[in-house]
């Protein structure tokens, strides 16, 4: 029988060394797994623009089945293709729109975040945090959050100071940004930008640092703490065997530490006593006793945020997360 | 040996007509070259990028949908060009004009606002454009200012505006917070010409504005003013006609293009507003203007040319796994290949071989 | 004070790129060529760069192979410019255009892999002055190349003859010529330097700044370079001043964000652009009775023969 | 060393400089052809011949700036084959361009280095520089920018910058022809001391006298041909024009008992701001203008001449309207369009890039001008059959030779391009016309058409405002003239009282004796 085709649609280029490049190793892992019985294409720098409709189209057009689209501004057009070939099934990365044939799938970060919170309150001796971020939507704040709320469980009065670079990426702004921080006094780096610029600049000044998306030990030797690794392939290819086997449903994935869509890179450059913290935390929240948002959580403006999930905010609350909790003194853009 | 130029007495008219087609041969043997050193098979690779293109209706559709931004934008900029005029920054005006047309259909939604709402939209986003044009043409006439410098630094300037805009009090309420407004109601979008298809209205309004350009440069005296101040600027002041006036209309006008198929773009083909609206349109432009040599009906050719060339890529990027960076280097060596092969039309090429007196032309 | 130091230490970092190809820019457009490729040539000049310093494990070897590769591309640009008489600004864009796929494609292979960047200068007592040291004598060599090249450029332009013969055709390409000069040739020379500075400055960015290559990691610094020229009224001393000045609010704005300003980043981030604008058009304003631009900038020149 | 032959003896050495059979083609166009030529030492040679005869591509070859396509050049009784300018400079070939070769955002002293060859440091050239130039009494500062200075001490850098090469055969191509007399005289002298001194001199010129009073040998040029060479000065103004030319040159004739009406263009009291750096102030310009009546402008050039046609044409305006009157109407403030409209027609110095887009149809260029008056358009649309119509109508009236019926401005030959512009305006019927250097680089047989053209409007009552540096073509057409000098305009003298002596006074700045002034104006 004729390969079932599979396509990607990515943002960047596949050698951005973050978001795209990780989507592409899961393509990799994909293949390899299933490389018999399938076949991949996928078009790189695809804009969220206009072009991405006819991108996606054109993939369906060569004759591919199944086809993930791998940026949350492909949601609108994944969704109109989607409507028009009702026969191709479609997944979309970090949106929230679906259809019978468009599934959604994302990854909880922010339990990794919670993580490196922990992490970097032990190991700051000035108490001061630098956090790198790249634009204010939901994903970046419930991580900075998530952060804070971690932090502070070690050191109430933990500090973080937040650069926003208004880009994903631009290696020179992203390194500029972390100078700026460390020589404001934060001595552990935190990134939701996707260059290695600022793991590079915290190993240079010999301060602390965590990755972001992919593996960024080769940028900081002495200075990755760990990193959030964006793990793809487990996902694609329980999707592709579904669709193989004729079982593709459409769903909402929404995965944490436990259903392995995203990884912590190994625990690095810390004291025994931290990496078992980190370990104990990573593990709690694998089993679902540890939740990063557990209810009571006081906002900025010094009141309670509504508990809508029993005793943690639920999803939707962390979705579409536009405030900052108490201890952040710093006013979110767009408030 | 050395190359050297011989200014012709007059224009050449027979090279003006061939010189498109020879630039575009060197291209296509060049690329074959490069093709070769990436290990792909060339003809194949052409096929894909020329033929297979033209062969279906869905790939013709998204070709002039591709085209109707670039040949808007291009004609705009055509007209600052022949007046000497460099505006660079039509990036910037597209975006401008989308956000001012979004603004009504932002604050209309879910209103029972009728069917003037595109109209209004179409209008705003022109006089928007037109506006942020003439930040940088004001400056140039009033201070001197390189308008080439300024029209491309408020590029940036406007996409972070757009970007902050987006984020900040036009998200959609409904949208989890990331950075888009709402899907605009029907009434505030650019209606289709085919069901199903992506063809929209936009394509009759740039056929039209290409019209309108080659009237206006080909039969006005206002497009004669603009042609003669690019050409022959004192001779023009002699003529009467004032250069200042000019680089302010063509950049207004130019800006009032680029908006208008800002606002195009987005109540049409993407439906919302959003940051990345333009994947570089107002630069790609640029090419297409020049590419077309500045006349309108050469724009329109130009425009749908390299839309052939953007859809192409893709297909040769699904078939044959060609990076996109080639269709990059592609579209700047055809520039170079027709920039080179237009200087034919006022110079005659020669080799000379210096103390031997002994030359020969060519061309 | 640590503070003011390594702000100080930042901007150096951030605006020598830009004064490298500013220079290089300033001495094109004195001999009266305008070459706006300056962003395509960085960006080949940044892969090849790092290709060459990935290969061979020199970051010197990686800064010739990015002086090589830009000035091949200026080539180009005078091959186009100058010996086809070709409109500069046309031809200039589409060396942009050109420049951002080529070094895709060059740079495709080396995406991910990183190498020790260039080493920072460091004399035991003197760098260890407080405040000053490390500002003098703990730069990175393309700080101080940096410095030497505007120096050097100065001397050239109005203390040899040679540059009073490139200020020349800047000045009057058709005098320059009766007078017997070879200002096509000299032209060329002046955009292959051009070239060259380009091509180190895209080189900088990924042998110090940030040790690995990224397509697109130039962001527009060419452009501004260009903007500088302007900006400096063609003379080095005030090109210093300028791509330091802009250094200065590129790393100021973030250093506000830090200090928690509350002002909207998109409009912090939009800053140096318009700092840019308003700066034009006050140096533009203030310079009234006549321009001092290379009175022959940008034209075409073809002689007789 | 120089040669010590004396005075006009060179028989039995070789010529300074031969050349043999010298051709310079341009693609299908013969600039040079076939031209021999000898230069002797103590020899002041000149080289005449109409405009486009190629006395400047012959020079321009001697001096290695161009290449012949045939052709042999001996120096010293040896072949050479010239790499550029400065092997000629080493050999001993100085040139003085006929148009500047300076850098006017230059000091004097850089201009005159970039004219020499380097081999001495800036300061002993300075040094020496100073020294030259008060030997042979060409005064300079050399630490001045080119742009400060008159046209006078241009041509002053040019010739300080080829005597600092010492050379032994210098080249002039059309010296005098932004000189005052009194200049000229002064250049004269210097060129009797080089004489003296052994060197050679190859001396273009228009001005006939002059050659006769200087020259010892002529060679005369027409179509790129040698024609003749001879002793000028045994040759009388008319004869040399005749083998010039290569026929009698036609006499204008200007019809007389012309009726003098009411002014139709009047200045008052016109005073303008230099518009760039390097331009002139307008001070204080008054006169008036009837119609049947033609006012000559003398000057030399960069006096203000450009800067009064662009008061006049309305390329720049006054912000008092009474100070540019046109028919009777206080017009100061109106655009150039706007003055045409009133019945004013213009004709600039710079024929292509002023007068015409060079890359643009004669017909697109009628409509350059001829869009003010009305019926080239209609609603905002070119009538292209009308501008058509006009291009035909000049072609017509005025004899232009042109190669197709609609060619671009570029590709007519300078006397034709003139002619088709004058005709442009003339048919226009205008009631003012303002001309600036009408003849300039015009051979005489379309400068003779030109100024007739210009006498039969004025006769028709039109009134014609005519600039010029050539002082025998006033006399020829003007009723009047005055002088341009530092952009102040002297009262007018009557045709008949204006001596050459009175003019170059006025030229060179000294003001002529009151009670001559007050004469010229009560006439
Ligand atoms: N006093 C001055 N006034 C104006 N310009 C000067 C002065 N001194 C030097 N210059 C500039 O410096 C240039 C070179 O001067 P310098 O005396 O070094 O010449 P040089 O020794 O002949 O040069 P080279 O070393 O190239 O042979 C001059 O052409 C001029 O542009
Ligand atoms: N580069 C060129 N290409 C084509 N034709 C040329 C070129 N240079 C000169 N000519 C033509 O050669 C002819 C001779 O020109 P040249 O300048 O030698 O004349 P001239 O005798 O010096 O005239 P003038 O008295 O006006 O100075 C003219 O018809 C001119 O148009
Ligand atoms: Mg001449
Ligand atoms: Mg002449």
């Amino acid at each position: 029988a004729d390969k079932l085709k599979v396509g990607f649609i990515y943002l960047g280029p596949i050698g951005d060394l973050g978001w795209t490049y990780q989507h592409d190793l899961g393509r990799q892992a994909l293949v390899k797994e299933l490389g018999d019985k399938i076949e991949t294409t996928y078009l790189e720098n695809v804009p969220e623009g206009p072009d991405a409709e006819r991108s996606i189209e054109q993939l369906v057009r060569a004759g591919n089945k199944l086809i993930f689209t791998t940026s949350f501004g492909y949601m609108d057009p994944t969704l109109k293709v989607a409507k028009k070939y009702p026969n191709v099934h479609f997944e979309h990365a970090t949106g929230y729109k679906r259809n019978p044939n468009m599934s959604t799938y994302s990854a909880k970060w922010y339990q990794g975040r919670y993580i490196q919170g922990l992490i970097a309150a032990k190991m700051s001796k000035s108490g001061v945090l630098g956090y790198i971020g790249s634009f204010p939507i939901p994903e970046v704040v419930s991580g900075i959050n998530a952060t804070v709320l971690a932090a502070q469980t070690i050191n109430p009065n933990i500090k973080v100071k937040i650069i926003w670079a208004n880009t994903w990426f631009d290696p020179g702004k992203e390194a500029d940004a972390a100078k700026a921080l460390i020589d404001q006094g934060a001595d552990v780096i935190m990134q939701h930008t996707d260059s290695p610029a600022a793991m590079q600049i915290a190993s240079e000044r010999g301060k602390l640092a965590f990755g972001q998306d992919s593996e960024m030990i080769k940028f900081g030797p002495k200075s990755q703490l760990t990193s959030i690794l964006d793990t793809w392939g487990p996902y694609y290819i329980e999707r592709v065997k579904a669709e193989l086997a004729g079982t593709w449903k459409s769903e909402d994935t929404w995965g944490g530490l436990d259903s392995h869509m995203f990884a912590m890179a190994p625990y690095t450059n810390m004291p025994d006593d931290v990496k078992k913290m980190a370990e104990d935390a990573q593990a709690a929240i694998t089993a679902g006793k540890l939740h990063p948002f557990k209810c009571p959580i006081v906002g900025q403006d010094g009141k309670p945020v509504e508990c809508k999930g029993g005793d943690h905010l639920d999803d939707g609350q962390i979705l579409g997360m536009n405030f900052y909790v108490k201890g952040i003194d710093d006013k979110l853009p767009g408030k | 040996m050395q190359l050297v130029l011989e200014k012709r007495a007059e224009r050449s008219g027979a090279i003006a007509l061939v010189s498109p087609m020879i630039a575009i041969g060197l291209t296509i043997v060049t690329m074959v070259i490069l093709f070769a050193i990436l290990g792909k098979n060339p003809l194949l690779a052409l096929h894909a990028y020329f033929i297979a293109p033209l062969t279906d209706g869905y790939s013709l559709q998204e070709i002039a949908v591709k085209a109707t931004p670039l040949v808007m934008i291009a004609i705009g900029l055509s007209l600052c060009y022949l007046a000497n005029a460099w505006n660079i920054g039509a990036e910037g005006q597209f975006l401008i004009g989308a956000v001012a047309g979004s603004w009504i259909a932002v604050k209309t939604q879910g209103t029972d606002a009728g069917a003037w709402v595109l109209p209004a939209m179409l209008v705003l986003a022109a006089a928007a454009g037109a506006l942020y044009a003439l930040i940088p043409a004001i400056c140039k006439v009033k201070f001197g200012a390189s308008e080439i410098l300024t029209s491309l630094m408020l590029v940036y300037v406007a996409e972070l505006f757009l970007d902050y805009l987006v984020r900040g009090p036009w998200r959609d309420p409904h949208g989890f917070n990331f950075p888009t407004t709402a899907e605009f109601d029907p009434v505030a979008t650019v209606p289709l010409l085919i069901e199903g298809g992506r063809l929209h209205l936009g394509s009759i309004i740039a056929l039209l504005v290409v019209a309108a350009a080659a009237i206006l440069l080909g039969r006005s005296i206002k497009g004669f003013e603009i042609r003669v101040v690019g050409a022959a600027p004192r001779a023009a002041r002699f003529g009467g006609f004032n250069a200042n006036q000019l680089i302010i209309l063509t950049f207004a006008v130019s800006g009032a293009l680029a908006g208008l198929a800002g606002i195009i773009e987005v109540a049409g083909p993407v439906g919302h507003l959003q940051p990345g609206i333009s994947p570089g349109y107002g630069f790609t432009a640029i090419i297409v203007a020049f590419l077309g040599r500045l006349n309108p009906l050469g724009i329109l050719i130009a425009g749908l040319f390299l839309a052939l060339t953007f859809i192409g890529g893709e297909q040769a990027q699904i078939a044959m796994k060609i990076p996109l960076d080639v269709t990059k280097v592609f579209q700047g060596i055809l520039l170079f290949y027709v920039l080179a092969c237009d200087s034919l039309i006022l110079y005659r090429f020669k080799l000379v071989f210096p103390n031997r007196q002994v030359a020969h032309g060519a061309g | 004070m640590e503070l003011v130091e390594a702000i100080v230490l930042a901007v150096l970092a951030a605006s020598t790129p830009l004064l490298i190809a500013a220079t290089g820019e300033l001495v094109v457009e004195r001999s009266g060529v305008l070459n706006l490729g300056v962003e395509g040539m960085m960006i080949v000049g940044a892969a090849c760069g790092f290709a060459g310093a990935w290969l061979t494990g020199s970051i010197l070897i990686g800064a010739l192979f990015g002086i090589v590769a830009g000035t091949l591309m200026s080539l180009v640009f005078a091959l186009m410019a100058l010996g086809l008489a070709v409109n500069q600004v046309a031809t200039g864009l589409a060396l942009t255009i050109l420049g951002v796929g080529l070094s895709g494609l060059i740079g495709a292979g080396f995406v991910g892999e990183r190498i020790t960047p260039a080493v920072h200068l460091f004399i035991p007592v003197l760098t260890d002055i407080p405040l000053i040291g490390r500002v003098l004598f703990g730069e990175d060599g393309f700080v101080y190349v940096s410095i030497t090249l505007i120096i050097a450029v100065w001397w050239f332009l109005y203390r040899t003859r040679a540059g009073l013969i490139l200020r020349a055709c800047g000045d009057n390409h058709v005098s320059a010529h009766a007078l017997g000069y070879p200002v096509l040739r000299i032209r060329t020379f002046a955009v292959m330097f051009g070239g060259a500075c380009a091509g180190l400055a895209g080189a900088y960015l990924p042998l110090a700044y940030t040790p690995f290559f990224i397509p697109g990691m130039t962001a527009g610094r060419g452009w501004i370079a260009l903007a500088l020229v302007v900006f400096s009224s063609w003379r080095p001393g005030r090109l210093v001043v300028g791509a330091y000045l802009f250094g200065a609010v590129t790393i100021l704005q973030l250093h506000a964000q830090g200090w928690g300003v509350g002002i909207p980043s998109q409009f912090m981030s939009a800053l140096p652009y318009l700092a840019t604008v308003i700066v034009l058009v006050l140096l533009s304003r203030a310079r009234t009775g006549g321009s001092t631009a290379p009175a022959a900038l940008g034209t075409v020149f073809v002689p007789d023969r | 060393m120089l040669d010590p032959t004396p005075d006009g003896q060179h028989s039995g050495k070789s010529p300074l400089l031969r050349t043999i059979g010298l051709t310079k083609r341009y693609a299908d166009f013969l600039a040079n052809d076939c031209i021999d030529i000898e230069i002797w030492p103590r020899e002041i040679h000149a080289l005449l011949g109409e405009n486009g005869a190629g006395k400047s591509t012959l020079v321009k070859a001697i001096y290695g700036l161009i290449q012949p396509s045939a052709g042999e050049i001996h120096w010293q009784g040896e072949r050479i084959v010239l790499s550029g300018p400065s092997e000629a400079r080493s050999r001993g070939i100085g040139m003085v361009f006929q148009h500047f070769s300076l850098f006017d955002n230059l000091t004097v002293a850089e201009n005159v280095a970039l004219g020499l060859d380097g081999k001495e440091s800036f300061k002993d050239m300075s040094a020496r520089l100073e020294q030259v130039s008060k030997t042979y009494g060409l005064p300079l500062d050399p630490r001045r920018e080119v742009w400060q200075l008159s046209v006078g001490e241009r041509q002053r850098i040019e010739i300080v910058r080829a005597l600092m090469q010492d050379p032994k055969f210098l080249i002039l191509d059309e010296p005098t022809a932004v000189l005052t007399p009194q200049e000229a005289d002064q250049l004269f002298i210097v060129l009797e001391r080089l004489k003296a001194e052994g060197r050679a001199i190859l001396y273009i010129s228009h001005k006939l006298e002059e050659v006769k009073r200087l020259c010892d040998t002529a060679t005369i040029l027409r179509g790129g041909r040698k024609v003749a060479t001879c002793n000028p000065r045994l040759e009388t103004a008319a004869s040399l024009a005749r083998m010039m030319v290569g026929g009698e040159v036609k006499e204008v004739k200007g019809a007389s008992g012309r009726k003098t009406t009411l002014p139709r263009l009047a200045v008052n009291d016109l005073s303008l701001a230099p518009a760039e750096a390097h331009g002139v102030r307008l001070e204080h310009i008054s006169f008036e203008l009837k119609g049947g009546e033609i006012l000559g402008i003398a000057g030399v050039a960069g006096n203000g001449q450009d800067e009064l046609f662009a008061a006049l044409s309305g390329e720049r305006l006054s912000k008092d309207p009474g100070t540019v009157v046109i028919e009777g109407i206080a017009a100061g403030h109106l655009s150039i369009t706007q003055r045409r409209k009133l019945g004013a027609a213009f004709v600039p110095e710079e024929r292509l890039g002023h007068g015409t887009a060079p890359r643009m149809r004669l017909s697109e260029n009628a409509l350059l001008t001829g869009h003010a008056a009305g019926g080239m358009v209609h609603r905002g649309f070119i009538d292209t059959a009308a501008t058509l119509r006009t291009v035909d109508r000049a072609t017509e009236t005025f004899d232009v030779r042109k190669a197709k019926r609609d060619p671009e401005a570029a590709s007519l030959s300078g006397g034709n391009l003139q002619k088709f512009i004058v005709g442009r305006e003339i048919l226009r019927n205008p009631a003012v016309l303002v001309v600036s250097q009408p003849t300039w680089g015009v051979d005489a047989g379309a400068a003779a058409v030109i100024r007739q053209a210009l006498l039969d409007l004025a006769t028709a009552g039109a009134a014609v405002l005519v600039t010029s540096q050539d002082l025998d073509e006033l006399a020829e057409i003007a009723d009047r003239i005055a002088v341009m000098f530092h952009g102040k305009l002297s009262a007018p003298l009557s045709a008949r009282e204006a001596s050459r002596e009175k003019l170059g006074l006025l030229m060179g700045g000294s003001s002529l004796e009151p009670k001559e002034v007050a004469h010229a104006a009560g006439a």
